[in-house]
């Protein structure tokens, strides 16, 4: 019984992408649409190999994920920290909350400029453009996390003699990991989204950068082999977290 | 003798192909200089980092030229690199044969920039106005997908683009005769803090770049193979409009009656900073650079 | 000094109202109740009389909408921890082990972790739990919860200890346990004990005074003195006064129950009741 | 025929292990038991001893690790309409009013609305909350929730009720009504009911069998019959064969209570405890 | 007591921008950075105020606001629906996870050229791309959400004989709602990101358009302006779903 199950668990799970490259093949193949602008999987694996063979992928990698992670990194610690604070005090939310809801919705594109000029054209202005969007998607989640932490787990603390340290670190913050899980998770994209913007500040190198550069020359297979590799990133780093987070979150609220 | 350094924002493009090849080709380093290159996508890019200090020399088109010298910003124009006319593809099933079918259509360009003049120009050539056509925002790499979906009916657009998008839609589309109605430039831009602290080293900078474009003439085939490369384009896709490229560093009129035009229609069309009047160019180009290498490359009559 | 000097409760005149949307409940009304430095005092009362909330305005949870409600002279804002907390609901940090949700409140007081673990340990062996130490909440019983959040409140030797149906999910033999290290607890340390319950006969047993708080909205219907001698035995449950106190209370507290419960008592429950229920409603009725 | 055929569990020689990490918890061991179509079985023994873990095997939440489940001859592996459960901790919607927790298990049988509105309006007034209909969970007292939760799984009438003590919150006189209320829907219904309760007088009154566990890893130690005839009346607790069973379980239970809380209850588990806990430690000490 | 920590809850709300606008002017004024690329409030709020007296404000508002709203309740309605089937069923999660995970992580523009191919230059092409970025971003909090709705609760219903049907709207989805309602304030940002590729696809009005081409006309101050107009919708945005979520999630877990 519960192996048959496992099984029709495993055909779904391995038969969605296949599917969807064939659907795509045969969409274009049938000459649904142009296959220069939109080719089909096979010109796709081709250009794929083209650009890991050229050794180019991986270079494109290396400054992609650093940018990514150093920027992931900085944007999550600090907004949890923050985060905590505003969710815990109502001072602190109504002093940070109206500039952070003010900042939250501007598109990292938009201010590409003002970044070169503040930061020049080093990487520090594309670590800045990735936590930007990280910053502020983890933060809601501490925010709003804390304030759904369990009332009566506060007041025990409460009565406990918690410290402010203590009921940040030890309660606030496990009591929101769900929601600061779901928050990390949510940021995995969005800072894949940023980095486009943090590659035309003057890179010469990354996934999203060769996105333009291939999109330019009208290399859409190349541009979506590209994507392809966003995507395993993002899958990947999604996976580990959703390991990490059952890990951690053990209870059931 | 120790190499000057000097940072180079630069549109990754065949346009830039001047720079691409005195980098490449060691002619900078032939005189004395150490290019640290610095990839955008768009010369609009490449010229706001120059200004906000991230960079010292930018590749640039007349678009950011204008915008920046009616905010009043102190660029220095040292010199045009590169002209290409822009070029105008129709869609067969528009049924546009010439200019003169043009009314009523729904025409592709990019807002701001060289071809949105060139698209007013073409208009006034169809003695038609904005009002006769309905004009449709796109950026160049979307214009193809735009035609093909049959959400515009011709496209108004610079190489490669021109070129991208035949080979996409092959005979979906025809070529209309636009030859001379509008150029776009590429050109050498600084800051007037820069070139004045730094004459020496611009000097050598232009001479780099008359190298180069010399090398390109002599050595056309190798040319176009490493600026394929760089940029990341077949060789095969660049070699055939590799002509329509017009690498040459001078200061003529016409470098003088793009700008203007240019200005113009910011001014007509309100895509200006506010209060903004027609700048005097004669305090935006500094010829005296490249008069001191090449004197005979510097041809502007007036301003 | 024998006693100490802190730990006394004083509500006067208390009224408390919960408002939900546009609808207002009073759940007490001008309770006026006192527990001395030292003292144990009970409170018991039918269901949703407003014991709890009682509770939870000395806790300084919730707010009372009047009256006075002072601990050692101050009025209360905000949970403190010289008031430790037993709660009717399960409370234990589910991220933490048995043992660090007990040693959380020594860890507030600055002790070093070593001597944490040993008197949560100890404690815990008390309480029969040791075995269990490592355990996450969430692979405990019921009873053993309840357990675990009784030591927590104890280990940090409140001054005031406010418990809410804390023996509520214990079988028989087990309460007794846990009321002797209760007991042995108070009496060492002369903390003042505010103990609800629905057992009246552990009322008798733990307390100086029992409180009768009458159906909602409650108010304190009668007050009584428990004369028994300390240390009370087990054998002084089939004592005349121990029996005659009980039925006092029984009699006290059948009435309220009565009138909180509403008239159907009165018929079983059932009898009128004509309604088909369920899939086996029909067949399943005579 | 007065008496439904089904509701028939039985369980034999099961065992449930809990894996957490590396350790292994065995929670009952080699337990077999049974529960006739319409018979009231109660499960009594100490605080985590695995009763519960029995009542969510039967109603198909925990998988046994071995050993025969079966309810009306068919493998337990889910949760079903058929046998309704009363939790152990709260259980209520909190998105739901009063009413509409009560009225979910008739709204899954396709009752009209209307109709499900008065038969949960009706429970509702039974159990004394009708005033409460519109509340909603967190608006109630430990002890209304808990009721809230009994009647929810009585409106549905299911053939077998999985009772965990479901009285626990409630005070002497509201748990009578509520245990009136069970009765009769028994009795009328024929159904059959598994009752956990630490009360063993409780146990006594209202079933037809006990069951008495062992401590951890639970086992059957004992099975009494109760053979006090039916109707059952407060009268009947004074009687001697009711005071003989409940010395028998008392003694069956202290024996396994002491087993699972250890050594230090002989000592009233405060002697020899030289600890200086919390600020108040030092000075509260004799 | 109480209203003196309210008076001073007030005003750190109404603190925090103004201290930032001072900032911003002393910072610009002291020709620490470029006016023009950066220009002081001053000249924003001209800006803004001829942006507004145009009339170009009002349009590109109606354009862009009907774009956001109509992807928005698009991707969102979508999301909740397969997010409580993929979270309350492992054989939908298997199988859509995998797609989704890919596609997620893929920034709206990049797939600019596709989407034209697709959708063509209409206002559908804009409303899918709008879509994009909300439907996964909402998906991913509702699928985790089910997944942490209380087991006890669960198991209740089921014991209640629940159908499929009213497991997922009468359990599932009110149990998670605290996590989609955070998917859902966190979607609102992801919304603007994403409007930014949409007004690319041949738009002639919008917030976003003007942003592009206020920025290739170095008119930074009506770009700022644009900007602060999308801070002002997404804040107002955001309490609103504050409010409402504070009415509709009234318990404490
Ligand atoms: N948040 C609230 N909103 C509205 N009414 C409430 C709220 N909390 C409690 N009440 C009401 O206040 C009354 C008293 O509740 P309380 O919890 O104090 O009862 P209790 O005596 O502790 O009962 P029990 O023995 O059942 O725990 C109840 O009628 C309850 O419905
Ligand atoms: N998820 C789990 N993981 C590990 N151990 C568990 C888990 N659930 C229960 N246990 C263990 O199983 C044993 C039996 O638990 P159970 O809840 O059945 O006890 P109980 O008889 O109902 O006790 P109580 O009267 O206190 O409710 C306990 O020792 C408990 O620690
Ligand atoms: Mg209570
Ligand atoms: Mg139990």
């Amino acid at each position: 019984m519960k192996s048959r199950a496992r099984m029709w668990e495993m055909i779904a799970r391995w038969s969605s992408l296949p599917l969807l490259v064939l659907i795509w093949e045969i969409v274009v193949r049938n000459g649904m649409v142009n296959p220069i602008l939109f080719p089909p999987p096979t010109v796709v694996a081709a250009a794929f190999l083209d650009y890991a063979s050229s050794g180019m992928l991986m270079t494109d990698l290396g400054w992609s994920v650093s940018r990514v992670v150093i920027g992931y990194l900085a944007g999550a610690i600090l907004a949890i920290l923050i985060g905590l604070l505003t969710g815990g005090n109502r001072f602190a939310a109504a002093f940070f909350s109206p500039v952070f809801q003010m900042l939250r919705p501007i598109p990292p594109i938009a201010f590409v400029p003002i970044v070169i000029v503040w930061f020049g054209l080093s990487e520090l202005g594309k670590w800045f453009l990735v936590f930007w969007g990280v910053f502020f998607t983890v933060w809601l989640s501490v925010h709003l996390g804390v304030q759904r932490v369990n009332d009566t787990l506060i007041r025990a603390a409460r009565c406990l003699g918690a410290s402010k340290r203590m009921m940040l670190f030890e309660v606030m913050l496990p009591g929101a990991l769900p929601y600061i899980f779901m928050g990390l998770r949510t940021a995995i994209s969005v800072s894949f989204y940023t980095l486009v913007a943090a590659e035309l500040a003057g890179a010469f190198a990354g996934i999203a950068y060769r996105l333009e550069v291939t999109q330019q020359n009208m290399q859409i297979g190349h541009m979506i082999a590209g994507l392809i590799v966003l995507g395993l990133i993002s899958t990947v780093a999604d996976k580990l977290f959703g390991m990490f987070s059952n890990k951690v979150i053990h209870w059931n609220t | 003798e120790e190499m000057q350094k000097v940072k180079l924002a630069q549109n990754l493009s065949p346009i830039s192909g001047v720079t691409i090849i005195a980098k490449n080709k060691n002619f900078f380093e032939k005189a004395g200089l150490d290019v640290q290159v610095v990839n955008f996508t768009s010369g609009k890019q490449a010229l706001e980092a120059t200004l906000g200090g991230g960079t010292d020399i930018a590749t640039t088109a007349e678009a950011p030229v204008t915008a920046a010298a009616m905010a009043k910003q102190p660029i220095a124009f040292i010199a045009r690199m590169e002209y290409s006319d822009l070029k105008t593809l129709a869609s067969v099933s528009s049924g546009i044969r010439t200019l003169s079918d043009i009314k009523g259509k729904r025409i592709g360009m990019t807002v701001g920039t060289g071809g949105e003049v060139y698209t007013m120009a073409l208009l006034e050539r169809a003695g038609l106005t904005k009002k006769d056509v309905s004009i449709v925002s796109l950026r160049p790499q979307d214009m193809a997908a735009g035609i093909s979906a049959n959400g515009i009916d011709m496209m108004n657009t610079w190489e490669p683009y021109i070129s991208t998008a035949k080979k996409a839609l092959g005979t979906q589309v025809r070529q209309l005769e636009t030859k001379g109605v509008y150029a776009e430039t590429f050109n050498i831009v600084t800051t007037q803090t820069y070139l004045k602290s730094n004459r020496e080293l611009m000097t050598k900078f232009v001479k780099a770049m008359i190298d180069a474009e010399k090398w390109m003439k002599d050595n056309p085939e190798e040319a176009i193979t490493i600026v394929a490369k760089t940029v990341g384009m077949n060789r095969d896709d660049l070699a055939p409009i590799w002509s329509e490229y017009n690498f040459k560093v001078v200061l003529d009129d016409m470098t003088v009656s793009v700008l203007k035009a240019h200005a113009a229609w910011r001014l007509e069309s309100g895509n200006a900073p506010t209060g903004a009047v027609m700048p005097d160019f004669s305090k935006v180009i500094f010829p005296d650079l490249l008069k001191g290498v090449a004197a005979d490359r510097v041809t502007i009559k007036s301003y | 000094m024998p006693f100490a000097a802190k730990g006394h409760i004083v509500i006067d005149n208390m009224r408390v109202e919960f408002e939900s949307g546009n609808t207002k409940t009073i759940a007490v009304d001008g309770v006026s109740l006192d527990v001395q430095p030292g003292e144990f005092v009970s409170i018991i009362g039918p269901s949703g009389c407003g014991k709890s909330t009682v509770l939870n305005v000395i806790a300084g949870f919730t707010q009372a909408s009047s009256g006075k409600v002072e601990v050692d002279g101050k009025q209360v804002h905000e949970p403190g921890i010289e008031r430790g907390v037993v709660f009717q609901q399960y409370s234990l940090f589910p991220w933490m082990s048995v043992r660090k949700n007990v040693e959380f409140g020594l860890k507030t007081q600055g002790m070093p972790a070593s001597k944490r673990t040993t008197v949560a340990r100890t404690f815990l062996g008390l309480a029969g739990l040791l075995a269990f130490e490592n355990h996450f909440p969430d692979q405990l019983s019921g009873g053993m919860k309840q357990r675990v959040g009784i030591v927590r409140a104890l280990v940090t030797s409140p001054q005031i200890l406010l418990m809410d149906e804390p023996f509520g999910a214990l079988d028989a033999q087990t309460r007794v346990v846990m009321q002797e290290i209760l007991t042995n607890m108070w009496q060492r340390q002369r903390i003042s004990v505010l103990f609800i319950t629905h057992d009246i006969e552990e009322a008798i047993f733990l307390s100086d005074r029992v409180y009768v708080m009458t159906a909602r909205p409650g108010r304190i219907k009668a007050e009584l003195k428990i004369p028994l001698p300390r240390p009370r035995t087990a054998a002084m449950s089939a004592s005349p006064e121990f029996l005659e106190i009980r039925q006092q209370l029984q009699n006290l507290i059948r009435e309220e129950s009565i009138k909180a419960m509403g008239t159907e008592i009165a018929t079983g429950g059932m009898e009128g009741l004509s309604i088909q229920i369920g899939p086996n409603g029909p067949q399943g009725k005579m």
